[in-house]
């Protein structure tokens, strides 16, 4: 073989072409700190304390639920089952758990915490369902996650039949609604599964192989990555993640009841694509989830404290989404820009 | 307890289900008009027919200071727990329409409510009156999860079960959802060759199957309705819809600014001496003779 | 052949930049009437960009274009096609869904007097166009169900025939196989004659010297020479192209070679009778130790399915393998075969590597699990990648660059450094000289001696009678998915190669 | 020139090998004969003139979006905005109209029939921005469309204030809830537009392009077909199809409020997708469209006629959709096969 000519050279000026490199992920948090200097300096109760728990907490359901869907796109794949799937297991939760004589269900009541985990199976069997139907049967994930959205609704439907139940175990109750001290701990919950996370995508073989499924699956496939196997990975951490968002989201809102958790599958989305992850698959991770998360429940909290016409609400959302989403793109290419260049 | 304006500006928050819903919008008027009157500066929380996102915004509403606060719950349950947080911090919280909570739960200044099962039964019992007592009827109900359609549905039965001669062909849900409910009626128009009335656990849905029923030429069916908002009026006085009847939205939300201001001002109490913990607010039943009187104290945010 | 025809484009001055990397600088280049101009150069020599420029891809240049004298400046592919400019690109551009009929008047659908998409005379003109590359297939078919040689012809037969006056080819013939090249060449000989003027590009120099009237050669994203062909030979070519260095390279050009004695070696890997419906039948041979299996056969003759078979991406449908005596689970896909010691590199840059991903990830991707089981260790694999890229020689010598930044001879190192790293029992190499110059394919013949010295079975599968020439110790000639000859311990030499295909 | 040597051979039975090569567009033709027959047996009203008539308006509405998403999905978009920009259109349409002193909006009512234009301006106006952001930002079409879904329900919350308007002009409401003789104007409407819609995609040079674009978007753009302008038009055609659908939409429900579209967009993406046309685009057309919505038509229409608990309605639904999505899968699979083997 050739004698070895070259020598290996670090980077020339690594502060600037990281800052940079940054540049994707940096947008998102751009757009988060004007709106919070937006909405600090139109209404004095936005910039409290009280309020930042608010956000957290507001966010705290979305996070669970964004942090597997944003496994899903890193594989470059979709989950839009994740509200329906969510609903199902708090609904299953519920229907497992003793209720008040005043709720009028024909339930299955289990002894002590025994229907947590049977909960958990029941969204993990439907995670497996969708993996089955993308990896084996090859249905796109699209379609079959739609499928699944509505499956997922028939059985909560099903169980609950058109009534609330209003109670879950005592050790969800805690964790949906209860606070140590000052810091909810629904808010607590959500930051382990965030940080776990976090720790998996970056730190672990199973993490870089998500993103080399979504960046390349055919050169994954080719470096003997058991793709089928990893993208249904990502479809069960999704459902995981989901049913645990239902069970605290019960907790949380009080109740169980059929479409509670509808407008999470948009929030979700929206969350991890505003933070900047690629839809494409491969480039981002939790970080920029999180980013998306404060950016979307930061928007929410901040109209509601904001006097302004109800029905003008719902258009500002959905422009400063868009906005979001232009300046997301356009820093995505000032970066890959910079890249070439570098 | 004496009641008039406050003479000191008010600060009241109020959210109920959905503006998306004429009622709810009705409503708000209604709530910034009576405002006005006393003295109270209302701040609105849409819940967006959402519970989720009712969620959301109450939680923002309990994060800040009120002199009182007035809430119809899209979702049973889903607002305990910044209700109670506004209630623990003495703020009045008078509940509208739907329970927030069971009421044992909660310590709601006052809930203001129409009867459902009245309302459903006074107009099934219009629709029979307007049959004689025989022949076939459809219900289409509002969503089965909502407890205004229980209610409803609970008061159809009950006078229903007093008419033998009466069939009832079908119950099948249309969600409160018009494009639902303009399906549902075109199987039933197909289904049945004679449906004599139909009921309708609101107006709007009312009207949309009036509209297929007219483009298939099946315009004999009485049709009764809930709500006897100002399209629903209409439709009565032009004989499209046969009675309906009055949830009173403006009653409901006034009095909401009322109870809420003497609570303040007056210092008026909850339960037994004060305003009563459960007020009901029931509206008449509405057909051609009292449809103008109706629509002119809608206008007045009298009812 | 003469070619002193009117010029029929010139170019002047042009250079092209992309984002900090200059691909093209200063190029004067002149197409006359009636001319076949070759172009040849190394990879990323700037021959594709120069050839996209001309035909409309990449409107942003610096330097003028005169089109039969007038100055023309192109805004998009449409812009080229109505100045009667039509490219075959190096990539395959069919559309597998659409008919044959349809991809041959991609863009030109027939249309009649109420403007309304003609399917009948569609699929007549398209007969007519194929029937002049002396194919004959069924144009209501969908493209994408025909071998890969058939669809280039589909692609030739679009631009070809389209009655352009400029007609860039950008390495067509790398699918076809000989006879469908004849046929183009055939082909393009008459186009001259009625005053085309055709841009030829092809790392094929037998093939460049033999069909142009003058040739061009670029090196750097500067053109380093033109000459009239007859006037220049495949050293010529190769000095200009490579500079210093090239008499190396010129020797291991021989015609005939000689296959070395079978090795007394223990196989490695013996496959039995593997079988995939209408891809390839009751194919057999083994492999040993330190041995270099080539496997040769036209586009289309199945040794590309066998190779994604054996290395799991393809299920098999009948047959064994054994990999040191132990049979393969080869339903488990890729994973399994790489439990069992296969490695697979795939014809396409694009399928085996992460472009936005840095050298280093590329490098490890298939040796994490030998690292740690569940964690990663970024020291490690930083250490392994730069062992790497000093060995193959990989430039720039960087293991942090994203690898799609690198020139395409590097990124096929690259792909190779992934299973040197962590050495299989049986490396599949498929195409592995496809589109590389010369330069390169040298690079690629040194690393797989040096494989073979470790004492790793390999199997090279190619449609290119060179690749497998200067790779194989032992040859298979595959036809219609059958093995139809072997060459061992004899002389051999591409005639005799492609007489028994 | 020499004699053709390379030859393929033609089918040895032409019959047989075209029905397996239409096997993709069978397995949907199939399961809606099987629903057909299954509800046929389950209910005497199902199968009647009638009932057809009722099953054709119904899906109507749903026809006209599907129509534009099936350009849009064609080439390899998508277009989550539609329901939204039905829905916007039928309230913009309404406050356009002189409305009854009964409904209380403030709203802007112009004479004659000029409302219709304008309308239909305005939803164009909407596919614009939509198609402006996906070919000239480049934001992708799931997000972009994502976006507008939220401000076209903005838009819509705005004008129309939580109130219901009932009045459209007479010419839209004719075409809406008129009927001539026995046959729905709608259905007329509706079959116009598929019948158009195929024309275009078979017998245009555009419709051809589409195709393209979708197969193999380099290879369109290499043959000079302008890939952005084609998928702007897409998005444009799309917008006008809701926006028409909305228009009518209105008329045949007889009133326009918000959020009343909202189910069409799980229709029309579900009807698209398992009538056969494929997501990654450049298979399918109009006829596959036809059959995806009959399916979902009967399916919906069907359930109604059978007495049946109506919380499992939901679920069976979800299953029936899901089993046509799996049929679909296989029978393309066997196709390909057959197409390998021939
Ligand atoms: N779109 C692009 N963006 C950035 N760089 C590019 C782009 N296209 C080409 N280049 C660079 O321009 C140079 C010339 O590339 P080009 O494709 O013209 O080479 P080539 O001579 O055709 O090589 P080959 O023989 O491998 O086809 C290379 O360094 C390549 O990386
Ligand atoms: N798209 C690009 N972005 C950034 N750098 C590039 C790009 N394309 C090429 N380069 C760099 O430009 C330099 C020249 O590339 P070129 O393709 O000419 O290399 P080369 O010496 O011909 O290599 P090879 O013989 O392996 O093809 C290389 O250092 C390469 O990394
Ligand atoms: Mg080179
Ligand atoms: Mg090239």
């Amino acid at each position: 073989m050739s004698t070895p000519v070259t020598t290996v050279m670090p980077d020339r000026d690594p502060l600037w072409s990281r800052l940079r490199a940054q540049l994707r992920n940096l947008a998102p948090f751009a757009t988060l700190i004007a709106l919070v200097a937006l909405f600090s300096s139109l209404s004095p109760s936005f910039a409290t304390w009280g309020n930042l728990a608010n956000i957290l907490q507001q966010v705290s359901i979305t996070a669970i639920i964004a942090v597997g869907l944003t496994f899903v796109i890193l594989c470059a794949e979709i989950d839009l089952s994740v509200a329906s799937v969510a609903n199902a297991t708090g609904i299953l939760l519920a229907f497992l758990t003793v209720q008040d004589a005043s709720v009028n269900i024909a339930n299955l009541p289990l002894p002590g915490g025994l229907s947590i985990p049977l909960a958990l199976a029941g969204c993990l069997m439907l995670g497996a369902v969708t993996a089955f139907g993308v990896t084996r049967i090859g249905i796109p994930s699209f379609i079959m996650t739609l499928a699944m959205l509505q499956i997922g609704n028939g059985i909560g439907a099903l169980l609950v039949r058109g009534q609330i139940a209003y109670t879950v175990p005592d050790l969800v109750t805690t964790l949906g609604s209860g606070s140590i001290g000052p810091v909810p701990w629904i808010v607590v919950v959500a930051s382990t599964v965030l940080l776990t996370g976090h720790l998996v995508l970056t730190y672990t073989r199973f993490g870089r192989y998500v993103y080399m499924v979504g960046g390349n699956r055919e050169a994954a496939e080719h470096s003997g990555v058991g793709v089928r196997a990893i993208i249904g990975a990502a479809m069960l951490i999704s459902a995981a993640c989901s049913g645990l968002a239902g069970m605290l989201g019960v907790a949380y809102f009080g109740s169980a009841q059929q479409n509670q958790f509808d407008n999470y599958l948009l929030d979700a989305i929206s969350a991890v694509v505003v933070g900047g992850t690629s839809l494409f698959g491969g480039q981002g991770g939790i970080g920029n989830t999180i980013i998306g998360l404060l950016v979307l429940g930061v928007l929410n909290n901040g109209l509601d404290h904001v006097r302004m016409d109800s029905f003008l609400k719902i258009l500002i959302r959905g422009l400063v989404l868009l906005l979001a989403l232009v300046i997301n793109v356009y820093a995505q290419r000032l970066r890959s820009h910079a890249r070439a260049a570098g | 307890a004496e009641m008039g304006r406050s003479a000191k500006p008010l600060r009241a928050a109020f959210s109920n289900a959905g503006l998306q819903a004429t009622w709810c919008a009705q409503g708000k008027s209604a709530a910034e008009y009576w405002g006005k009157l006393f003295n109270v500066d209302v701040t609105w929380f849409d819940g967006e027919l959402n519970a989720t996102r009712q969620r959301g915004a109450i939680d923002n509403m309990a994060s800040q200071r009120w002199d009182f606060v007035a809430i119809q719950a899209f979702g049973i349950g889903t607002l305990a727990a910044p209700v109670r947080k506004m209630i623990d911090a003495g703020i009045p919280v008078i509940d509208l329409d739907t329970l927030i909570a069971p009421l044992d739960q909660l310590n709601v200044h006052s809930f203001l409510a129409p009867d459902n099962e009245f309302m459903g039964a006074s107009v099934t019992e219009a629709l029979m009156q307007a049959i004689r007592g025989e022949g076939t009827i459809i219900m289409t109900q509002g969503a089965l999860g909502h407890t205004g359609a229980q209610g409803r549905a609970r008061g159809f039965e009950s006078v229903v079960k007093r008419y033998p001669k009466v069939e009832v062909l079908d119950t099948t849900p249309g969600d409160w959802d018009v494009t639902k409910v303009a399906r549902i009626w075109d199987t039933h128009l197909t289904k049945y060759p004679k449906i004599s009335a139909a009921y309708f656990h609101n107006d709007d849905m009312a009207l949309a199957a009036y509209n297929v029923m007219r483009a298939k030429g099946r315009t004999d069916i009485k049709i009764g309705g809930c709500d006897a908002m100002p399209p629903a009026l209409q439709a009565v006085l032009d004989g499209r819809m046969h009675a309906t009847v009055r949830n009173p939205s403006c009653r409901i939300h006034g009095g909401a600014i009322m109870a809420g201001v003497a609570a303040v001002v007056a210092g008026e109490k909850t339960g037994e001496g004060g305003i009563p913990k459960h007020v009901i607010t029931d509206g008449p039943v509405v057909t051609k003779d009292n449809a103008h009187g109706m629509a002119w104290m809608q206008k007045q945010f009298l009812i | 052949m003469q070619a002193e025809g009117p010029p029929l484009l010139e170019l002047r001055g042009v250079t092209k930049r992309f984002a900090g990397v200059t691909a093209l600088s200063d190029i004067d280049f002149t197409l006359r009437t009636g001319e076949l101009h070759g172009l040849v150069g190394e990879n990323g020599a700037g021959k594709s960009t120069l050839m996209k420029i001309i035909a409309g891809m990449h409107p942003e240049y610096e330097g003028e274009m005169r089109l039969a004298g007038r100055p023309v400046r192109f805004r998009s592919p449409r812009d080229a096609r109505d100045a009667g400019i039509g490219m075959v690109h190096q990539e395959l551009s069919i559309v597998p869904e659409l008919s044959v009929a349809e991809n041959v008047l991609l863009g030109a659908q027939p249309v009649n007097r109420l403007g309304l998409v003609s399917w009948g005379a569609m699929q007549r003109q398209a007969r007519v166009q194929l029937a002049a590359l002396g194919i004959a297939v069924d144009p209501t078919v969908p493209a994408g169900s025909l071998p890969l040689g058939l669809q280039q012809m589909v692609e030739l037969a679009r631009v070809v025939l389209s009655g352009v006056r400029i007609l860039i080819l950008d390495e067509p013939t790398s699918a076809l196989s000989p006879p469908e090249v004849e046929r183009l060449f055939a082909l393009l000989d008459r186009l001259r004659t009625s005053g085309t003027g055709v841009v030829f590009i092809s790392h094929f120099l037998d093939d460049i010297l033999r069909v142009s009237d003058t040739v061009t050669v670029f090196r750097n994203g500067r053109r380093i020479a033109t000459a009239a062909a007859a006037k220049t030979g495949k050293p010529w070519l190769i000095e200009h192209m490579i500079g210093a260095g090239h008499e190396r390279l010129e020797e291991s050009y021989t015609a005939e070679l000689a296959l070395p004695p079978r090795p007394a070696a223990p196989a490695v890997l013996e496959a039995c009778g593997l079988g995939v419906a209408g891809l390839f039948d009751d194919v057999s041979f083994r492999i040993h130790a330190g041995e270099v299996l080539g496997l040769y056969g036209f586009m289309g003759s199945g040794q590309l399915e066998l190779a994604r078979a054996l290395s799991g991406k393809l299920p098999l449908e009948r047959g064994t393998v054994r990999v040191d005596g132990t049979p393969a689970r080869l339903r488990g896909g890729t994973p399994a075969a790489k439990r069992a010691g296969i490695a697979f590199v795939p014809e396409s840059r694009r399928a085996m590597l992460f472009a936005p991903e840095p050298v280093t990830r590329n490098v490890t991707i298939a040796l994490l699990e030998r690292i740690h089981r569940i964690l990663l260790r970024p020291a490690a694999e930083r250490r392994i990648a730069e062992a790497q890229v000093r060995e193959l020689g990989i430039r720039p010598a960087r293991v942090d660059l994203p690898v799609g930044a690198l020139s395409g001879g590097n990124q096929q190192k690259v792909a190779l450094a992934r299973w040197l790293a962590h050495l299989p029992r049986v490396l599949l190499l498929s195409e592995p000289t496809r589109g590389m110059d010369v330069g390169a394919k040298d690079d690629v013949v040194r690393i797989v001696r040096g494989l073979q010295a470790q004492g790793i079975a390999i199997l090279v599968t190619s449609s290119e009678p060179e690749t497998v020439l200067s790779l194989a110790d032992r040859i298979l000639v595959m036809r219609r998915g059958r093995v139809a000859r072997e060459f061992a311990d004899e002389p051999v030499g591409k005639d005799r190669l492609l007489a028994a295909a």
